[in-house]
């Protein structure tokens, strides 16, 4: 791989495994691997759209979470009405109308809460993305028609011409190729002009504001298209798993997405995928091992954050770069 | 306009009368706890998400201790300095390293310390959690006046919550260390500047912190059981108090932990029965606990979105 | 080639011991969180079957994997997931939250496998969702209540106050309540159940008592029951508001009680399918020896679950051992035609017991520990209300 | 002779300390103005007022004849000022050539532009090269510029200002913390700039400043004591007693 940078090609070898092993599952007849990975690539794309707004806008949002959840429900709410009857007007199993529902609702609660959040900064800003999410959780644990705090069967996943979701194999490939197109998108906007206002105001916000950058806004268009891309990982989630609930919105569940792109690098286009892979995997490994796996998880991720600044790919690419 | 289906239940004053004194007491335990995280959060700048931790530490070793000594009270006045011993020891090897850090890693220091804590409760006093027996006086009632009759220890709680807060504006308003405590909340690099050993304030603040935190959840254990996760249920909700306080303030914490135990507690009494007038029974009762539960998730929202910087920030900042 | 590598990573990922004559049972349970009190009695209770039954089921050895749910109906969809894909389990058994089972069943049943709940009974499960492959060795959630409804009727109790968790198996706790219950319901309150459940009930124990009703029923199991149970004698209700429970002062949370010297609830009656003193062999047998073995009475988790082992055995030595010809050891199952601890029951058409329902009353026995002892049969053979509308026949 | 910014009745004051009283200010196209007084004048919270950074309690301000008064500080750049930070104020993450670009992008049009790379569009990148040269920093143009000395970040800021193209550069100390030598260097591309730009220097460095300023004004405690030309201000009685005086 003549003409790549060290990153370049790690960055492509990673992406490779992360696609060859779990077809390999698949061929060999490991389907719980299969749903290992499918999880671990939807997490991904959430990590990524957090690492957006984290990494490359200083924006720490924890609430992020709320976006899986509302992503999830809309797909399980027009499932839940195309089996059962009322709401004709939203009741659908068509996927294009249900991914469609998630992006547009996500990118919509992220325009109207993030108005109010941008306004706030620091601890402020942490604490008041964290309430928002509380609000989704609850309102969510309120509504009796979608089970409530029991959480909603997906009966039917998303239906596509052509593509079968029921098959694990072809959820895989779907979400892994939303992954790469999330990475992709993400890599371009931070490079992109847009993306330079956006950097350049986390690293000084009032010599970005005199150069005449309404940054308020850039950060707001950030925050929206984030959101709007945790959405549509959520809509997957809501598919994989056919259960959704508010727990997956829990505050704890924010701070997951929080730790997978500290813990891969942040504001580096693999982190978060990285992040993410070695977080379920990780977990996944101890709570086999013990029931009280959390002990040692824990004592993981206090010690990524007092050791390994940087995170994994800072590792990865070693000193030299 | 929604349309009622029942006349409005007249007002019970009696029982609105005992719901406000259950919620003051739900809004001084949650001081209790506040103020520890304002005072760790205003000077030291540390995000403590750990701090609900300390609270279930407290209740856990005041409930062992209770056996052992037999007594509550006794038990609660061993189980306050073991607390913070606990509390200065996670100060010097999870906290102090992460001083100079950003808030993102506080955040997760803490969050891991906490599945550590939790899980560290479980593998030491097993997963059922710990009823703490009172002494014979304070498993009683208290008759008020007329027909309000409450719980002894609940009255105990608000007057040990009174006590503390009262000890608390005491010492940041008329002690040395108060002064230093205020300084430090406003102006870090001053009091060092005043050849102050700012690392044992900062040691000494955040055991302080621990030893209230441990308090409460002392306070709590004869009622709710001492059980493991108690702390995660609380340290949001005392996240919200503080930031609806204004971050640092002692006054803006005891305010916005009174009105948040009142909302929570007349959300949980009153709530339903008003939804009933515009919705059936069933939807009523299903929907008014998850709702009463987001209106402090809707305060701090609305609080912030027309002061930023909470309800009485410190002076200066 | 395929297969090679298949056999290969077998090997090396799941280091699974050769194949021998073995019949594998995934059980999920709760074992984190304060819930785990309950998981722990189900294992506990588990382990002793196995032990009772010499490790092997017929012919088969019995290896029993556990899983934790975390009290999270996601987390348990999730370990249902690894126990059917990876560890390719031949039963799928355990469950105490209904929101949990709810949330799994797909799972399990999709992949083909037999389920049986040692607990939780939703009427979703009861009822539409029936499935021929999923079998219950408790109850259907409305029936406990229902026996108490029938035991408030008899007392003459005219009008209650109902306090339960807002989830699955609360709602219909209250609804099996109001199906027997000829009194009026004065009020109701819904709390917040789950990981970060309410514990403090200050607020609805001063609507319950301002309320003015006869009685208090409520559903607070685990962990809140000790909370609950505090509380409301702390609050003074006991002469005021006299309490109706199920699921709550049980074998869980009476050592807790009765180490903090609680001794309110001694002689309070509560409605069960079995107690520690019903009278036959088997029961004899699993209380002395859980009582020896873990030094506490077994609570009615824990006999739900030993039930289970031994309804699998039963089924496993009618079919010879045999588990591909699952018709078999369908039909073996419902005949339920093993030694259950609460005595012979059948299986309904929805495959939920048809079984007796006893009122308890919560005793100090000879070596002062308290426990619970059978004060009179409420329900005699009590069909849960749902299975007219289950298809299956 | 027309006047540029015009500034009437300024006052701000934190918590009952006065910072600006009363301040009139009149800024004429081209021509370099000095601001001088001592410490705690309130140099810096005029400059932060005239660029929108902090709001003033009463007055008014006035660009090329419109009220910016209430207009917020990016649309303020937008109008034509840009300002130099007396502590340096980069983004210390970004490279050299970046910081200066995204000034020249600002000039550029809105920069909601998503896809296409910001350091693969010519135009901009050059005229940052540019500016880079201008000021003598060309060979760090794709440095880290937390690399850079202290008297290269001065110089950075510089860059910044000029890219930006603004009418009106407010430059707040531009030679604080800098040796002799860089003293000098900044001092000559100031003057290479008079009559190309307006600008409005605040600056402790006397020498300098009776180099380089057409007009001086003199702020002490808050408000303008004098405003003239150098020599003017040199033999004002009032500077000298009140400023000058007291050395």
């Amino acid at each position: 791989m003549i003409g790549f940078s060290r990153s370049a090609r790690i960055n492509i070898g990673v992406m490779a495994i992360l696609a060859i092993l779990p077809v390999f599952f698949w061929w060999t007849g490991q389907t719980f691997y299969l749903s290992l990975a499918t999880r671990l690539v939807i997490l991904a794309i959430a990590a990524v759209s957090l690492n957006l707004i984290l990494g490359y806008g200083g924006l720490i949002s924890f609430g992020h979470a709320a976006y899986i959840g509302i992503g999830a429900y809309a797909v399980g709410i027009p499932a839940h009405h195309a089996l059962y009857g009322g709401m004709d007007f939203i009741a659908s199993n068509n996927g294009f109308f249900q991914i469609a529902l998630a992006v547009v609702a996500a990118a919509v609660f992220a325009l109207i809460t993030g108005a109010i959040c941008l306004r706030t900064k620091g601890v402020y800003f942490i604490m008041i993305t964290m309430a928002f999410a509380q609000m989704v959780y609850y309102f969510f644990v309120s509504i009796e028609e979608y089970g409530g705090d029991d959480g909603l069967v997906i009966d039917t996943r998303s239906e596509f011409p052509l593509v079968n979701l029921d098959q694990p194999i072809v959820l895989f490939l779907v979400s892994y190729v939303v992954l790469v197109l999330a990475m992709w998108l993400v890599n371009a906007i931070v490079n992109s002009r847009f993306g330079m206002v956006l950097q350049s105001a986390k690293g000084n916000n009032d010599r970005t504001v005199t150069l005449g950058y309404n940054t308020y806004l850039y950060r707001l268009t950030a925050y929206v298209i984030s959101g709007a891309m945790c959405g549509l990982a959520g809509a997957l989630l809501g598919n994989f798993a056919t259960f959704i609930s508010p727990e997956m919105m829990d505050w704890s569940r924010s701070g997951e997405l929080m730790f997978m792109v500290i813990l891969g690098g942040t504001a580096t286009a693999l982190g978060p995928v990285l992040g993410a892979a070695v977080f379920v995997v990780v977990a996944q490994f101890l709570s086999e091992l013990t029931i009280y796996w959390h002990l040692p998880f824990g004592l993981m991720l206090i010690a990524v954050v007092l050791f390994a600044r940087g995170g994994l790919s800072g590792i990865l690419r070693g000193k030299g770069s | 306009m929604f349309v009622l289906k029942s006349g409005i239940p007249p007002l019970d004053t009696t029982l609105l009368f005992v719901q406000t004194l259950n919620g003051v007491q739900l809004g001084l335990l949650l001081f209790l706890v506040a103020s520890g995280l304002t005072l760790v959060f205003g000077i030291l700048d540390f995000v403590n998400l750990a701090h609900g931790s300390l609270y279930m530490l407290g209740a856990f070793i005041c409930a062992s201790l209770t056996f052992l000594v037999g007594n509550f009270l006794l038990a609660v006045l061993i189980a306050l300095p073991i607390t913070g011993v606990l509390g200065y020891l996670i100060e010097r090897f999870v906290a102090r390293p992460l001083y100079a850090r950003d808030h993102l890693d506080h955040v997760l220091g803490t969050f891991g310390l906490i599945l550590v804590l939790d899980t560290s409760v479980h593998l030491i006093w097993g997963p059922a959690g710990i009823a703490v027996p009172l002494p014979a006086w304070l498993e009683g009632q208290v008759g008020l006046f007329g027909d309000v009759v409450v719980p002894s220890f609940r009255l105990l709680i608000i007057a040990a919550g009174l006590a503390a807060a009262a000890g608390l504006f005491w010492l940041v308003n008329y002690t040395r260390l108060g002064m230093l405590i205020r300084a430090g909340a406003s102006n870090r690099t001053m009091v060092s500047a005043l050849g102050i050993d700012i690392q044992s304030l900062f040691a000494l603040v955040f055991a302080l912190g621990a030893m209230l935190a441990g308090l409460a959840g002392m306070l709590i254990a004869p009622i709710t059981e001492a059980s493991i996760g108690m702390g995660n249920n609380i340290i949001i909700t005392a996240f919200v108090v503080i930031i609806v306080g204004g971050i640092g303030s002692m006054k803006g914490a005891f305010f916005a932990a009174l009105l948040i135990g009142l909302i929570d507690t007349l959300g949980r009494a009153f709530l339903d029965d008003f939804f009933k007038l515009f919705m059936s029974s069933d939807a009523a009762e299903n929907s008014a606990p998850a709702l009463s539960a987001m209106l402090i998730y809707i305060l701090m929202a609305v609080v912030l979105s027309v002061r930023p910087q909470g309800l009485f920030p410190p002076k200066v900042r | 080639m395929k297969r090679i590598i298949s056999a290969a990573l077998a090997a090396s990922f799941l280091a699974a011991p050769a194949f021998g004559a073995e019949v594998k049972i995934g059980f999920v349970t709760t074992l984190t969180t304060g819930a785990a009190i309950i998981g722990k009695d189900m294992q506990n209770a588990v382990d002793l079957a196995v032990e009772h039954m010499g490790g092997k089921m017929g012919d088969l050895d019995v290896n029993v994997i556990y899983g934790d749910d975390g009290f999270k109906p996601e987390t348990g969809k999730q370990v249902t997931d690894k126990l059917v894909q990876q560890d390719n389990v031949d039963f799928v058994a355990g469950f105490i939250w209904s929101h949990v089972l709810l949330a799994s069943r797909k799972s399990a049943l999709d992949a083909g496998k037999i389920l049986i709940s040692t607990n939780a009974g939703p009427s979703q499960m009861a009822g539409d969702l029936c499935d021929k492959n999923f079998f219950s060795t408790s109850w259907q959630n409305d029936q406990t209540p229902m026996a108490m409804g029938e035991v408030l009727n008899q007392k003459g109790v005219k009008s209650l106050y109902v306090m339960a968790p807002n989830y699955a198996a609360g709602k219909d706790m209250v609804a099996g309540l109001e199906r027997t219950f000829k009194g009026t319901i004065v009020g109701k309150d819904l709390t917040k159940w789950g990981a970060d459940a309410q514990l403090d009930f200050s607020a609805e124990l001063a609507k319950a008592k301002a309320s003015g009703a006869e009685g208090l029923f409520v559903f607070y199991p685990g962990a809140a029951a000790g909370a609950f149970t505090k509380q409301y004698h702390q609050a003074g209700l006991k002469d005021i508001l006299p309490l109706y429970s199920v699921f709550t002062v049980d074998g869980i949370s009476l050592p807790k009680l009765q180490k903090a010297g609680f001794d309110g609830v001694l002689g309070s009656k509560i409605t069960q399918e079995w107690d520690p003193s019903l009278d036959n062999a088997a029961n004899k047998k699993f209380v002395a020896d859980f009582k020896a073995k873990y030094g506490t009475y077994p609570s009615f988790y824990a006999a739900q679950s030993y039930d289970a082992m031994f309804l699998i055995k039963s089924a496993i030595e009618a079919v010879g051992g045999d588990l591909t010809n699952q018709d078999a050891v369908r039909a073996a199952i419902k005949a339920a035609n093993y030694d259950s601890v609460r005595g012979h029951y059948t299986y309904g058409n929805n495959n939920f017991p048809i079984q007796n329902f006893y009122l308890r009353e919560v005793v100090a026995d000879a070596d002062g520990n308290w426990t619970t002892r059978v004060d009179s049969i409420v329900m005699e053979n009590a069909q849960d209300p749902y299975a007219a509308e289950c298809p299956l026949k | 002779m027309t006047t540029l910014l015009s500034v009437k009745g300024l006052k701000k004051s934190f918590g009952g300390v006065t910072a600006t009283d009363d301040v009139d200010l009149d800024v004429i196209k081209g021509e370099l103005h000095a601001i001088i007084g001592p410490n705690g004048a309130g140099k810096t919270t005029l400059i932060s007022q005239l660029s929108g950074a902090v709001k003033p309690d009463a007055g008014v301000i006035m660009l090329n004849g419109a009220n910016i008064t209430h207009k917020p500080a990016h649309t303020r750049a937008r109008l034509g000022i840009t300002r130099s930070f007396q502590i340096t104020s980069l983004v210390m993450d970004m490279s050299v050539l970046d910081n200066v670009a995204l000034a020249v992008q600002a000039t550029d049009g809105h920069s909601f532009k998503f896809l296409k790379p910001a350091r693969k569009i010519g135009h901009i990148r050059d005229k940052a090269l540019a500016m880079l040269a201008e000021v003598g920093l060309a060979e760090r143009a794709e440095d880290p510029t937390r690399n850079l000395s202290h008297g290269e970040h001065r110089q950075m800021e510089l860059a910044i200002a000029l890219a930006s193209e603004a009418e009106l550069m407010l430059l707040d100390e531009p030679m604080a913390g800098l040796g002799p030598e860089e003293s000098a260097t900044m001092v000559a591309y100031l003057k290479s700039l008079k009559g190309k730009r307006t600008i409005l220097l605040i600056e402790h460095d006397m020498d300098a400043v009776f180099a380089l300023a057409d007009r001086i004004s003199v702020l002490v405690y808050g408000k303008v004591i004098a405003t003239g030309l150098p020599d003017d201000i040199r033999s004002n009685d009032a500077v000298r007693h009140a400023y000058l005086g007291e050395e």
